[in-house]
């Protein structure tokens, strides 16, 4: 037997194989799949303070590979979550972890506070990336200020497990990790959607309401890689890595370039039973390798 | 091995192409078997599909469930060729394998007992309302089926529906028919009262063009809605229809709505 | 008939579809396949001062819808461009432009100086943005101050069509675009590779020799579109737009996100007579439309 | 319509898929016929293949000529089942499309009339020295042929060319031939001198093994080299090989070099 076990900061994970924040709906709409309990953990649909409507539709355009989003945040607020959906859930055998997302700082705090309270949600993901909001979002992550501002903020508040999502967005990522962990942050997860743009040339118009959207999926996965690997070597803390794992080999691949998580995105629209499938898998190839612990993948890369 | 422990209620399995013949130039009509047994299946759900083996295309593409035989264990649908995609898939030959996730989004509602009912479908709309007719369990006199489309070579042959429902034709050159849209049809026009539920599937501007009538006159109407989805099961929430309950997922609040639910 | 004749700077195109630089060779290798004359123009691959052996194999890794390059500008240096390849190309009836690389600012103001000196070589691009070279190429362009510096001191001694090609990783790339324009140059071109990596998960080593790569190829379309049409929005100097074209669709989608000229990159590995068979389906699309001008396709995304 | 000015020297094409047989378990012969008249294509060269319908291949495979019929217009190729690539490539009907650039690189240079020659393929290696076998003109006395290969299963069936050249056989099992590898061979270790030249095409530590040896016996020696390539005609600077002269491209500068031009 092979050890999948694997710690993000307190975290303990089962396995190594979590759900990407807004692609596993709040784990109820996976649980109609799988038992949530085989997964190492969900990252929740990103949270915000009040209801958001999000953008008009069309939200959606398949490109290469990957697809383009601009969902922007829909969700009916804290308030709705804590009422009706963290009863039903909180109970799954696994880690369950909230995205939260705020126009301003006061929105970040109000809501991890909030969040704070809640007994078996033992991490929160800050998530400062999103490209499809006009405010805050992708603006506080794309500078080292911005993200340095928003951590330290809600870290004073906070003492559980805080995870900062970073922006792939950026000329250098891991500037923006080593200053988010120099703010506290137990951890970094990368990256989010690509800022990306489609446009339907017999109509001549974007294909978005929103003009640009974020970019996910296979197509996004070298260059997510490399954030990975960048990022983990110039910090301490744990990595979560994503970004287009379709299948066992991608997510060994985001653990040798220094992930101790990762999370699958958008093929769960693709197979939503993968993260199960991908598990079996990693067992396959530990017992292959003869690789007791998933913990001697983690930045295993032979350079 | 990880035991996979099913909760049930959705899955993803590949199934076996037993079937995949022309309907007319462009609507094919796809059977597909399972080696497990089916669950229920009502009309207006649909299946998601993987396109096999087709470069740039990345994506599933939604299709309505047509028939389902649980003794054979397979799902009907039909595909109209519009893009890459439904092709590709019409492409497909007997004995490949093809992934579905079903059974995915809302049922119509059941027409009551008594209920005399209009079903009005355009163009690959035609399915779940020829399913609907079949499993209402109505006598053929409460059952009226408008079909619309540009040309009589556009129909599709569904004349063993008619043991289920009357059948009317509407096409905009009068070549099958009544000439016009089906929003024009006599059925339609004249006799909208005499139904207690309408039930309507095709484009979307056929849909409001019926809502806005059937919404004038107080019948209860419902509508299945097409949509760009990346899921098919309430993750994304790219597939939304704007509702007074706010934004709801085409693909599991719909694809069925109620047209007083909707923002039109 | 329609008009496919555009115009960047001084520069006049007999269409606006054009060869990417270190995918067409020095144009030669392309003749192999189809009349020079027949296309827009080359961007000849990336030359140096001096010789220079690029980096070990293997220097490619196939990635989804696109490849990770690492080949690190190999080229036998200006003057045997100069002496061995010029003379055999240079009556092409076609735009031909010189893509310059140096690792200090020196080396660009030389090759530069060599370069005006050829006639048929009416523009150069300056590559600002190679993410697989060790010294200079993307360090000048991912920031403003480097990027104005390069373009300054090169806009002192070249007055012929300067073109400044940008990188894309980069956070905001309007800014180094309107940085470059503020220095002088002629028009800017982009985008560059997207810094990528590859793993093999079985052999637990990177895929290139050098860890990481830059990514082309369709999977960076969209976010290649996205900043064409960022930078066109910026900038009144005109732009020459690349990142994934593989079709005529995919040129007229950079055109009217603002790109007045654009370059095919990997495509023609797949195809080396792609170009022409997008000059064909673009002037069919044209007439399809009633589009008389290509002109009238730059920018007009209607939103 | 612009016209498409050919400069001839190399091509892109549809060709047609007239047969693909198994030779072994893994290795399959497709022949594959072109509408235009073939241009010549000597021993060594090679052509690069799309891949039809297969999700995440993006770029083309290369593959050596095997066998080119100027009267039916048919080029043939041996494909070994390495990867996705091959695999799918393997599995192309009779009737189907499939683009190929051809030709590509540098052929091996021709014995002359009086030269006796040792032919080494290994693996999927075999193809250009069948082709150069039958090409060479020289009578089968001057002609040796060496296969190495794991097993006797390994192999595939050349008899049919035991009328251009002699054949032998190395297997690492014994199973076939001599017992080891291809430098092994009695033919190999006891009789290098008699060769005028030597041509070889198989995996890098074959190639690697027979130019050690042919450099030390100093014979002549070209051998064919595989490479990760992305374009195949000479653009991109990927499939580079370190020689006496710089980085060379595999595919345009080789894939046949002289043993003396490499840095082994
Ligand atoms: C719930 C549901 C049930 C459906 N049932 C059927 C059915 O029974 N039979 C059938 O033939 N089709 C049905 N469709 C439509 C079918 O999913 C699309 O025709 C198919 O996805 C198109 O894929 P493609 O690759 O061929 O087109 P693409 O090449 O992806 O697109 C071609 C063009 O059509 C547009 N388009 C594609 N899909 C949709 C869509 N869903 N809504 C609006 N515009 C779209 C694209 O934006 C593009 O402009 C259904 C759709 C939904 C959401
Ligand atoms: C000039 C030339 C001639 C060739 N002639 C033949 C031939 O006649 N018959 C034949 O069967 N094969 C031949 N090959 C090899 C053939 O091109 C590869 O087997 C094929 O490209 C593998 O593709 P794939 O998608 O199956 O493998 P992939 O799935 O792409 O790769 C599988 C593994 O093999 C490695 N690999 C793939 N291609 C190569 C390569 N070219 N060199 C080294 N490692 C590689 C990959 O890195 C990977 O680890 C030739 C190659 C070259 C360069
Ligand atoms: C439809 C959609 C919605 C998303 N919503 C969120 C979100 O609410 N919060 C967040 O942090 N990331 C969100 N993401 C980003 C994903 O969590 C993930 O970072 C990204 O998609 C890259 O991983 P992938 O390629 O595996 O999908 C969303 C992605 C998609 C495709
Ligand atoms: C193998 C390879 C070599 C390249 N060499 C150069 C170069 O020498 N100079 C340069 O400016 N860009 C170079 N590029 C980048 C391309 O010109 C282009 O900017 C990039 O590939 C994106 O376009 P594409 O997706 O259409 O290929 C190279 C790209 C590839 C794939
Ligand atoms: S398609 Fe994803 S939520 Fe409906
Ligand atoms: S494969 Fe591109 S140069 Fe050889």
């Amino acid at each position: 037997m092979v050890d999948l076990k694997v710690k993000v900061h307190n975290l303990e994970f089962k396995n190594p194989i979590t759900l990407a924040s807004g692609t596993c709906g709040f784990a109820r709409e996976m649980a109609d799949f799988f038992d949530p309990a085989i997964v190492g953990g969900f990252f929740l649909k990103g949270s915000t303070l009040k209801n958001r409507d999000g953008n008009e539709y069309p939200r959606m355009a398949e490109t290469p590979s990957g697809m383009l989003n601009a969902v922007g945040l829909q969700n009916k607020g804290i308030d709705y979550f804590i009422e009706n959906i963290y009863p039903e859930i909180k109970d799954y055998d696994t880690q369950l972890i909230i995205n939260v997302n705020g126009s301003t700082v006061e929105d970040y705090i109000a809501l991890t506070e909030k969040v704070n309270e809640l007994d078996k949600i033992r991490g929160i993901e800050l998530n400062i990336s999103c490209p499809n909001v006009k405010e805050g979002g992708m603006a506080f992550g794309v500078s080292c200020p911005g993200a340095e501002m928003v951590t330290r903020e809600v870290r004073k508040v906070y003492d559980k497990t805080l995870i900062v999502k970073l922006s792939p967005n950026v000329t250098d990522i891991s500037e923006i990790a080593r200053a988010v962990e120099g703010q506290g942050a137990d951890a970094v997860s990368l990256v989010n959607t690509f800022l990306g743009m489609a446009i339907d040339a017999e109509t001549r118009k974007p294909k978005l309401s929103t003009i640009t959207g974020g970019l996910s999926g296979p197509a996004i996965k070298p260059i997510a890689l490399r954030m990975v690997w960048q990022v983990a070597n110039a910090v301490k803390i744990p990595v979560v890595g994503m970004g287009g794992i379709m299948n066992a080999a991608d997510a060994i691949e985001f653990m040798l370039a220094g992930a101790s998580v990762v999370q699958i995105g958008t093929a769960v629209f693709k197979d939503p039973t993968l993260p199960v499938q991908i598990i079996n898998e990693l067992e396959d190839y530990m017992l292959r390798h003869k690789v007791q612990s998933v913990n001697d993948l983690i930045g295993e890369l032979q350079i | 091995m990880r035991k996979f422990k099913r909760m049930a209620k959705k899955f993803v399995a590949d199934f076996v192409v037993v079937d995949n013949k022309p309907l007319n130039a462009t609507n094919f009509l796809i059977k597909a078997r399972s080696n497990s047994v089916l669950p229920t299946i009502l009309p207006g759900q649909f299946v998601n599909v993987e396109i096999n083996d087709a470069k740039e295309i990345f994506l599933r593409r939604p299709f309505s469930v047509f028939e389902v035989d649980y003794n054979q264990n397979t799902i009907s649908m039909i595909v109209k060729i519009l893009g890459r995609g439904s092709k590709k898939l019409t492409e497909i030959e007997a004995g490949c394998n093809i992934s579905l996730v079903y059974p995915l989004g809302k049922s119509f509602t059941y027409p009551a007992a008594t209920d005399k009912v209009l079903l009005i479908g355009g163009g690959s709309g035609v399915a779940p309302m020829l399913f609907l007719a079949k499993e209402s369990g109505l006598d053929k006199t409460q059952v009226d089926i408008l079909l619309g489309a540009r040309t009589k070579e556009d129909h599709i042959d569904v004349e063993s529906y008619s043991k289920y429902a009357n059948l009317h034709y509407a096409t905009e050159d009068g070549s099958l028919g009544e000439k016009g849209f089906v929003t024009q049809h006599s059925v339609f026009v004249n006799d909208l009262n005499k139904y207690d539920k309408i039930y309507a599937c095709g484009p979307d501007g056929m849909m409001r063009a019926i809502a806005k009538v059937a919404k004038a006159a107080d019948v209860f109407c419902e509508v299945s809605l097409e949509n760009l989805m990346a899921c098919g099961f309430g993750v994304c929430l790219c597939c939304i229809e704007p509702t007074n309950k706010g934004n709801l997922c085409v693909c599991t609040d719909g694809p069925v709505f109620n047209i007083n639910e909707l923002k039109w």
